[in-house]
């Protein structure tokens, strides 16, 4: 930028005024059951996390602390914090929080944490304010996550709001309350006066500088570009890679952060025979050039994937070697495997033509466009990609008849690959894969890996194991990872100050105010 | 004044026969709006009966937001909670008791009742309908009226291609060029959202032009046939002269038509506001519609559809009962 | 001739010629027509349908339509020459004000959404420069009176569809009234009026010119109102004067052979019963006139009622009772006359009889079998036996068929025959009916009125019916291919021993062709007797108008088109 | 009394000049229309060089989506990536897109995917309502009174929703959008079709067809159809404007083929992204669907007019 005053000088913060943002348009905003910056302006976590330290930050709660097997976590409460509904931040409502999580995984929601609840106990009252978080099994990642936004703390009349309709509507403590909401079209933030209970990581206390937030909700990239190039909006949200350079050009600043969690990748539905034999999987992992991905469709906000986690996380190892761009890697596994060049150019095996369906989001211009590349991309070693693009893909998506899911998810965790592939003997997860020797050359130990990786407390024997399911899903093309795709990406107009992401790569708008 | 007297008494003699025709008139026509609905409701509620895809399960996967699958018995659960499991008259007739009351089931996508999702929707497709259609009628009756009246045969040619040509537009093209223009060049009006009246000019004009086209064309059409008609002839004998035979005479008569088809007119609107709607990211029936199509949400579709069909129904209710008022060959019978 | 005085001329036209230009193609529509009216006067201009009348009145009145084109003429009017107006303001100050015109149809000429005492006011308010509304109404109000009306105040705040035909046509004298013109033309002034009111509005505007000493165009094809109420007669043909003069030496003695045909083929009050044309070859026995009292009943008609429901869009539910009550008989070999002005029924029991529409209630017993409630089979019996020709040539005849599929159709439908047969069953009917065989191959479009007829009666005589219904088979043609089609059908007749049931609005016309008459008023049979004594001894009012309503030109012994 | 009476329509109505007894014949309505048109002069009439220019247009358009390959100056996938976004340039005349690729090529190849489902909706939207509309309007009663009030009723929900309900339930594609618009035409055709038929059923010749004895699919296959089936050809010419239009609406609203098949709706779609600093994304491909369109309906009234 070419701010005189860097961006954290508190000197120059102006008090009030309206932000104008044109965001994407997003069905829900309830931090338990959604991502996005909407959640960090209307809610707040017991703690906070610094994003490049990796170092936890008081937020609600003063002082934590857990026992050695990590089974008993102790969470010392602030005073005088209060959701906007009045009821005090305190052990009780933070009890009902936890206790909220159960009852909405029996529900059949709370997806997000599922994975840190599998063994969760109880919460005891300790005094007003001291809970103690009690699990039956050890719980490395649970602090991570209770430092995002998915385990954000909601008053706790909104657990008596149904699932769907607590996807906005909620009560939150955030420094921002949601003054009106028109669905798919606008949402107008106030903020809260007597907020004063900001993160240990945030740059000012007390309330925040901006009046109001005016969130104009618009599915399209160029329109929300266009209102930031025509002085309409201080922020465009996920603006298109073309566009963002010339927004960056007109002197606007881009905000990114590679994601966390699990990077763009493609995932297989093992109900299909195609997809159930390890040789296409492979010879689909070496024929795409992840180069091609970032530098034509994603941008280089979106680098290749080098795992099937994010670098960002703890317990990442670098797997480049094994997803290097190698199309006579991919013709010879096919060829080995017994499929052979057809005259159409597609491969055959018994009688059977090569020939993917890979679904992705409809409204994901990057995904769309890195899908026509991929479709391009395996059609030189022989593989046939139709596209099904769709909007509001979900659990169900296998029942589409894809062979190939191009998706991402977002975790502080590395846990998250437990949740996503462990294969636990219920059908909670039909898609996925089975340990049979024709789909996994690694039997059951994945899941041994996986298991042992979630109660182990040991950093550095966690890590081991971590790397040991990495590479096994890479190996096996469990998992096929494509780009690491940006995250909280917006460009803002110069006069927006102050903004930053959080450690799930989430915008926090707290600390912005506006210059002249 | 003897005059004013009889005057009356002819009024009163004609007057109190309309009154009772058209007490019979009015009931006659609310009867048929409301068998319009009825009919809608049921045609679409056969139609998505027969649907392939299963409701309860597209409201789970909605429910859950990540990718746990459609556990089979809480999909039992749902089938259960909103009456799937049951017979389909029984579901068609419980639904319908249902939707007469206002309640249209719960939108699988958002977990609201539909009828709440609709009302929210509905002032914006109103207001921008509304405006789109004051704007259309006056741009439409325009161009029919100086389309008729101008002279020199290239204006005329021009004036009567209008029409087609504005109906041969399409209205996402429309819109995106608008932006493009008012918004993003002359940086004018605001390129999306709604709130104020400058937001409301765009999407107003994109959907105004496919009315007016309608109307210019159905108003022109009549307006050369009724200065062509018989009367016309006569006025012309009787020394009127052109302009007024246009303004007085034949304008009278020809709106007649054009007052039809703006009852009609409203189908057409609301077709428009789901891609001006979707356009401009402006709330509204249309957006919705857009939006439940692509998440399945099948409550709120035929909620939609038949809202639809309601506005359609009570605009030519409308329509029908300012008609008499316009031709008065309608106010006895 | 016309007396050479210019003192009291209003009009003087002189060698008017008027083309219209159609797709490459010059219409010749009027040549070299000259005639003066002078005050006072009354003068007709008379001629068939498309002899150029209603061109000269629009050419007088500068209304002709784009592709016309005024080749010749002056038409001296006061000190201007109508046919060199060209600026629009000028005419707009003639139109209506010293040139008032009273067109043919009343029921389509005033506007419909305006009050009727708004359409006269705008009138006053054009020629006369009146404003106050008071003042404009009393006037209106006074004019209504002036031309018959007694209801004027009533009718001043009625719309036009809440008055009758007569009451729309004296509003339009009316408004013609009141630009106090010199010059009143006025094209068909009553053709569009049923019979019995077009009496009442000539009387009106005949009293309302000799009060006033107005001059008169009329133009009219009805030859009757030309000899009653003119005072001299311009006789036209193809855009051409033929024959000219004082209107009782032109009716009395007409010069030029077309005005003499034009006498002759209407029918007349005095007509009498048209009896087949002597043939040589004809081996058929002349039969008895009038018919033999003993002879059978073919048909019987009982006690029939029927009504047509119609549902407007925004009109609603209106039930017509078109007929009611109606009962009369048919003598095997004769005609049976049925009259009665438009919308009296006379279709819908045509229909009923033909076995084309069912009655509500009331019977119909064909040689004594009830039809009207007789299912498929027997109703397919009755349709051989019983043929129907339609009032219009125009849309009776698949435009998209030939002659010979058009004949052949009923053989075609009842599978008689097989398909060469057909074409000669249908060679020979055309044979019949006065057509050769070159017309096999023509499509309707391709003919005549008066041909396309013929073959319409072609294919009712292919099937050799016992009845045929003939539902006003003349009156879309002109006068003297009437009087061609009725000796064919009496020749038929004969011929083939057929019974008739014949139906009209015109009594001469009935008169000529019918043994039996019934008279219909309302959907209501008011009267039923052989034909001469309907016509001596009348018993209902509305028959006596019917019968006055006969053109009443006075003729020569030679003129009866029936040669004994 | 008056020879000329031929008109005896309710005299409410108000005769047009043309509905007046013409001798040469074509009083009825029912000629055939093309006697009738060769009788007009049609030669003259299609010289006009706005028709002359519409056809050409079409005509191009078939070429185009007949023979895409020749027509192409690029291949409409081949990306390069030198010439992303590139402005329209003689070798680009619509510009690329920001994969690099040829846009006036991805519109040629899009011409085949959007007409092939114009056409396909049309003859769905025909094909039915021959024969729902055909056999309601002659055989009259309880059919035809049922199948007028569900024209109404379909009449009453705009097309454009009746198709996207449909594509709701029957997903989303090339195909199920054609299918989705042309059951939305149904009633539309209907609706003409029916009231065709009514009014030639009504006609004497008909009636005096069926008192000839000629059995009911006699008399619909010799007299009804061929004089209701006029209309329905000029509507169809109408229509195939409309068609394209709902088809590109629907193929804009994302409910079309999937990337990568272009298509007309979803390439101007596809360009809003960059509408900010890409113009000729949108605008190029809309103009031309305009004027593709704009010609057929010019052709339409065309046909309309010489039946
Ligand atoms: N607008 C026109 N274009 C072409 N030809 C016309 C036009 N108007 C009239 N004609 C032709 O000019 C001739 C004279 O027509 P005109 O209307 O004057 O006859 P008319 O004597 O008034 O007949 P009618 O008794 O039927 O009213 C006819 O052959 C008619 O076909
Ligand atoms: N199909 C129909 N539907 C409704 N009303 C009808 C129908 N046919 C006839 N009528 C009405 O029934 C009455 C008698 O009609 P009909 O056709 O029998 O009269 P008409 O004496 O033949 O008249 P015209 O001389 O005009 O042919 C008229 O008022 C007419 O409007
Ligand atoms: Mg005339
Ligand atoms: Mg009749
Ligand atoms: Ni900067």
């Amino acid at each position: 930028g070419t701010d005189a005053d860097p961006d954290g000088s508190s000197a120059q913060r102006r008090d009030g005024g309206t932000l104008v943002v044109y965001a994407v348009p997003n069905p829900a905003f309830d931090p338990r059951q959604s991502f996005g910056w909407l959640n960090r302006a209307l809610s707040d976590s017991l703690l906070d996390r610094d994003p490049t330290t990796g170092r936890f930050a008081p937020w609600l709660a003063e002082k934590w602390e857990h026992n050695a097997e990590q089974t008993e976590f102790t969470f010392r409460l602030r005073k005088g914090a209060s959701f906007s509904d009045g009821v005090p931040v305190n052990a009780a409502s933070v009890k009902a929080n936890f206790d909220g999580v159960t009852q909405d995984l029996a529900a059949g929601g709370g997806w997000y944490v599922r994975g840190q609840f599998e063994h969760y106990e109880k919460t005891e009252i300790v005094d007003d304010h001291t809970i103690v978080v009690k699990f039956s099994k050890p719980n490395p990642s649970f602090l991570t996550t209770a430092a995002t936004s998915q385990l954000a703390l909601l008053s706790p009349a909104s657990f008596k709001i149904p699932l769907e309709k607590r996807r906005t509507h909620f009560v939150a403590s955030g420094p921002f309350v949601v003054e009106k909401y028109v669905p798919d079209e606008r949402l107008v933030l106030k903020r809260r006066e007597d907020y004063a209970w900001g993160s240990g990581l945030a740059q000012h206390q007390g309330r925040a500088a901006i009046e109001k937030i005016d969130v104009r909700l618009v599915a399209e990239a160029g329109v929300r570009e266009g209102a930031l190039t025509s002085g309409e909006a201080q922020i465009a949200e996920a603006p298109t890679v073309d566009g963002s350079a010339l927004l960056e050009k007109q002197g606007n600043k881009l905000y990114w952060r590679p994601t966390v969690g699990i990077p763009y990748s493609l995932q297989p539905n093992f109900r299909k025979p195609l997809v159930q034999d390890i040789a296409v999987r492979r010879a689909v992992l070496k024929a795409i050039n992840r180069e091609e991905l970032s530098k034509n469709a994603t941008g280089k906000i979106a680098p290749p994937a080098t795992s099937v986690i994010t670098r960002t996380l703890n317990g990442y190892q670098d797997f480049g070697a094994l997803l290097r761009y190698d199309q006579a890697g991919a013709r010879k596994i096919l060829d080995d495997a017994g499929w052979t060049l057809g005259a159409d150019g597609v491969r055959v095996k018994n009688g059977r033509r090569l020939s993917l369906v890979i679904i992705g989001a409809a409204e994901n211009k990057p995904i769309q466009d890195a899908m026509v590349l991929i479709k391009e991309q395996l059609k030189t070693v022989g593989i046939e990609v139709t596209i099904k693009p769709e909007t509001g893909i979900g659990p169900t998506w296998w029942q589409s008849g894809a062979d190939l899911w191009f998706s991402g998810n977002k975790s502080a965790e590395a846990d998250v690959l437990r949740k996503m592939y462990q294969n636990n003997g219920t059908t909670t997860q039909p898609w996925l894969y089975s340990d049979s020797a024709e789909v996994s050359s690694h039997g059951k130990r994945l899941q041994e890996v996986l298991q042992g990786e979630a109660v182990e407390v040991d950093a550095t024997k966690r890590n081991r194991l971590l790397a040991e399911a990495q590479e096994i899903l890479i190996e096996d093309a469990i998992c096929i990872p494509l780009v690491e795709h940006e995250s909280g990406f917006v460009a803002a107009a110069p006069r927006v100050h102050g903004l930053r992401l959080d450690s799930l790569s989430n915008l926090v708008v707290y600390d912005a105010w506006l210059g002249k | 004044m003897p005059d004013t007297k009889t005057r009356a008494r002819a009024r009163g003699r004609l007057g109190s026969r309309r009154v009772s025709g058209q007490a019979r008139y009015i009931i006659r026509r609310v009867y048929y709006a409301v068998f319009v609905v009825w009919a809608a409701y049921t045609i679409t509620w056969l139609l998505l009966f027969l649907m392939p895809s299963n409701a309860a399960e597209v409201m789970l996967r909605n429910v859950s937001g990540g990718d746990s699958a459609a556990d089979r018995a809480a999909v039992a659960a749902l089938e259960h909670r909103y009456g799937l499991d049951r017979p389909p008259h029984e579901q068609y007739l419980t639904l319908l008791f249902r939707a007469v009351k206002g309640d249209f089931g719960i939108s699988t996508a958002t977990g609201r009742p539909v009828i709440e999702v609709i009302g929210q929707a509905l002032p914006g497709t109103i207001q921008l309908g509304l405006a789109g259609l004051v704007l259309g009628t006056f741009l439409g009756l325009g161009i029919a009226l100086a389309a008729n009246a101008v002279r020199a045969p290239f204006l005329r040619n021009l004036l009567f291609s209008l029409p087609p040509l504005f109906s041969s537009l399409p209205a996402f093209f429309v819109g995106l060029l608008l932006v493009q223009f008012f918004a993003f060049g002359l940086k004018l009006l605001p390129a999306a959202g709604a709130g104020t009246a400058a937001h409301l000019v765009l999407p107003a004009i994109t959907i105004a032009i496919p009315v007016s086209a309608g109307i210019a064309q159905v108003t022109a059409k009549s307006l050369v046939a009724n200065l062509r008609s018989p009367y016309a002839d006569y006025l012309r004998a009787k020394g009127v002269p052109h302009r007024r035979i246009l303004l007085t005479h034949a304008f009278r008569n020809a709106i007649i038509p054009a007052t039809t088809l703006l009852g009609m007119s409203i189908g057409g609107i609301l077709a428009g506001a789901v891609v001006v709607e979707t356009v401009f990211s402006r709330q509204g029936l249309g957006r919705l519609m857009q939006t439940s199509v692509t998440l399945q949400d099948i409550p709120v579709v035929q909620g939609v559809v038949v809202f639809s069909a309601v506005l359609y129904a009570a605009a030519n209710l409308l329509v029908d009962l300012v008609y008499p008022k316009i031709d008065p060959r309608i106010s006895i019978g | 001739m016309v007396a050479e005085s210019s003192a009291g001329l209003v009009l003087d036209v002189e060698d008017l010629g008027v083309c219209y230009l159609r797709a490459r193609e010059r219409i010749e529509a009027v040549r070299g027509v000259s005639f003066q009216v002078r005050r006072g006067e009354r003068l007709a201009v008379i001629g068939e349908s498309g002899a150029g009348k209603s061109t000269i009145a629009n050419a007088l009145l500068g209304l002709l339509p784009g592709n016309a084109v005024i080749d010749s003429g002056v038409a001296r009017f006061g000190d201007r020459d109508l046919l060199a107006i060209r600026s629009e303001r000028e005419w707009n100050r003639i139109r209506g004000g010293a040139i008032a015109f009273i067109p043919q149809d009343p029921n389509i000429a005033l506007d419909p959404v305006k009050r009727v005492g708004q359409q006269i006011d705008e009138t006053l308010r054009l020629h006369r420069r009146l404003r106050d509304r008071r003042e404009l109404r009393r006037r209106s109000v006074e004019l209504l009176g002036q031309a018959g009306l007694p209801e004027a105040e009533r009718v001043y705040d009625a719309f036009p569809h809440q008055l009758s035909g007569g009451q729309r046509q004296r509003v339009l004298i009316a408004i013609a009234l009141g630009g106090e013109p010199e010059l009143i033309i006025a094209d068909e002034p009553t053709s569009g009026l049923d019979v019995t009111v077009q009496k009442l509005v000539l009387d009106a505007l005949d009293d309302l010119v000799r009060s006033r000493g107005l001059s008169v165009l009329l133009i009219t094809h009805d030859l009757a109102v030309a000899a009653q109420r003119t005072d001299s007669v311009v006789v036209l043909r193809d855009g051409r004067v033929v024959d000219r003069g004082d209107t009782v030496e032109v009716v009395a003695s007409p010069r030029h052979s077309y005005t003499r045909r034009l006498f002759e083929a209407a029918p007349s009050r005095s007509a009498r019963r048209l009896t087949a044309t002597p043939r040589p070859a004809a081996g058929h026995a002349e039969r008895d006139r009038p018919q033999r009292p003993d002879a059978a009943h073919l048909v019987t008609v009982t006690g029939l009622h029927k009504s047509y429901v119609t549902r407007g869009m925004r009109s609603g539910k209106t039930v017509k009772r078109a007929v009611r009550e109606v009962s009369f008989a048919i003598t095997e070999g004769t005609t049976y006359g049925l009259v009665g002005e438009s919308g009296s029924g006379k279709s819908t029991v045509a229909r009923i009889v033909a076995g084309i529409d069912r009655p509500d209630c009331g019977t119909i017993a064909y040689r004594g079998r009830d039809v009207a409630h007789a299912g498929r089979a027997e109703r397919r019996r009755l349709h051989r036996a019983v043929q129907y020709v339609f009032q219009n040539p125009y849309s009776s005849l698949d435009p998209r068929l030939d002659v010979a599929e058009i004949v052949a159709e009923p053989l075609h439908g009842f599978k008689i025959g097989a398909r060469g047969e057909r074409l000669d069953r249908a060679a020979e009917a055309l044979v019949a009916v006065g057509l050769d065989t070159s017309f096999l191959r023509r499509k309707p479009v391709e003919l005549s009125g008066g041909q396309r007829q013929r073959v319409a009666i072609a294919r009712a005589i292919a099937l050799r019916p016992e009845l045929i219904v003939l539902d006003e088979p003349t009156s879309a043609l002109d006068v003297s291919v009437q009087a061609q089609v009725l000796r064919l059908l009496v020749d038929l007749q004969h011929e083939f021993g057929l019974t008739y049931l014949f139906i009209s609005h015109d009594l001469g016309v009935i008169r000529l062709v019918s043994d039996r008459v019934g008279v219909l008023h309302n959907g209501a049979l008011v009267e039923e007797a052989p034909v001469e004594q309907i016509f001596t001894g009348p018993r209902q009012d509305y028959t006596r108008r019917l019968i006055d309503a006969i053109p009443a030109a006075p003729r020569t012994e030679s003129s009866e088109p029936s040669a004994r | 009394m008056s020879e000329e009476t031929i008109v005896d329509e309710a005299p409410s109505a108000y005769p047009t000049p043309d509905v007046k007894p013409d001798r040469t014949g074509a009083r009825a309505g029912t000629t055939s229309w093309l006697r009738r048109a060769r009788a007009r002069g049609v030669p003259a009439q299609l010289l006009q060089p706005s028709l002359v220019l519409a056809v050409l247009v079409l005509v191009v358009v078939v070429l185009w989506a007949l023979f895409p390959g020749t027509f192409a100056p690029h291949d409409p996938y081949a990306r390069e990536l030198t010439d992303k976004l590139a402005a329209p340039s003689p070798d680009h005349p619509f510009g690329t897109d920001n994969l690099g690729r040829d846009y006036l090529s991805r519109f040629i190849y899009g011409s085949r995917t959007t007409l092939v489902a114009a056409l396909l909706a049309l003859a769905i939207g025909f094909t039915v309502s021959v024969l729902i509309g055909l056999p309601a309007g002659y055989l009259g009663g309880v059919i035809d009174e049922i199948v007028g009030r569900l024209i109404d009723i379909f009449l009453a929900v705009p097309g454009l929703l009746i198709s996207l309900m449909l594509v709701t339930s029957i997903g989303f594609g090339t195909v199920n959008i054609a299918v989705a618009v042309g059951a939305g035409s149904i009633a539309t055709f209907t609706r003409v079709l029916r009231a065709e038929v009514l009014r030639v059923r009504r006609s004497d010749f008909v009636t005096s067809a069926v008192h000839c004895g000629v059995r009911w699919p006699t008399v619909l296959r010799r007299h009804i159809l061929p004089h209701a089936i006029g209309p329905m050809i000029a509507l169809a010419a109408l229509e195939f404007g409309t068609a394209l239009l709902s088809i590109s609406a629907l193929s804009f609203l994302g409910f079309g083929a999937p990337p990568p098949t272009p298509e007309w709706g979803s390439l101007v779609s596809d360009g809003r992204a960059y509408l900010a600093y890409a113009w000729w994304l949108t605008t190029l491909p809309g103009l031309a669907i305009v004027l593709v369109v704009v010609s057929a309906n010019r052709v339409g009234t065309f046909v309309e007019r010489i039946r």
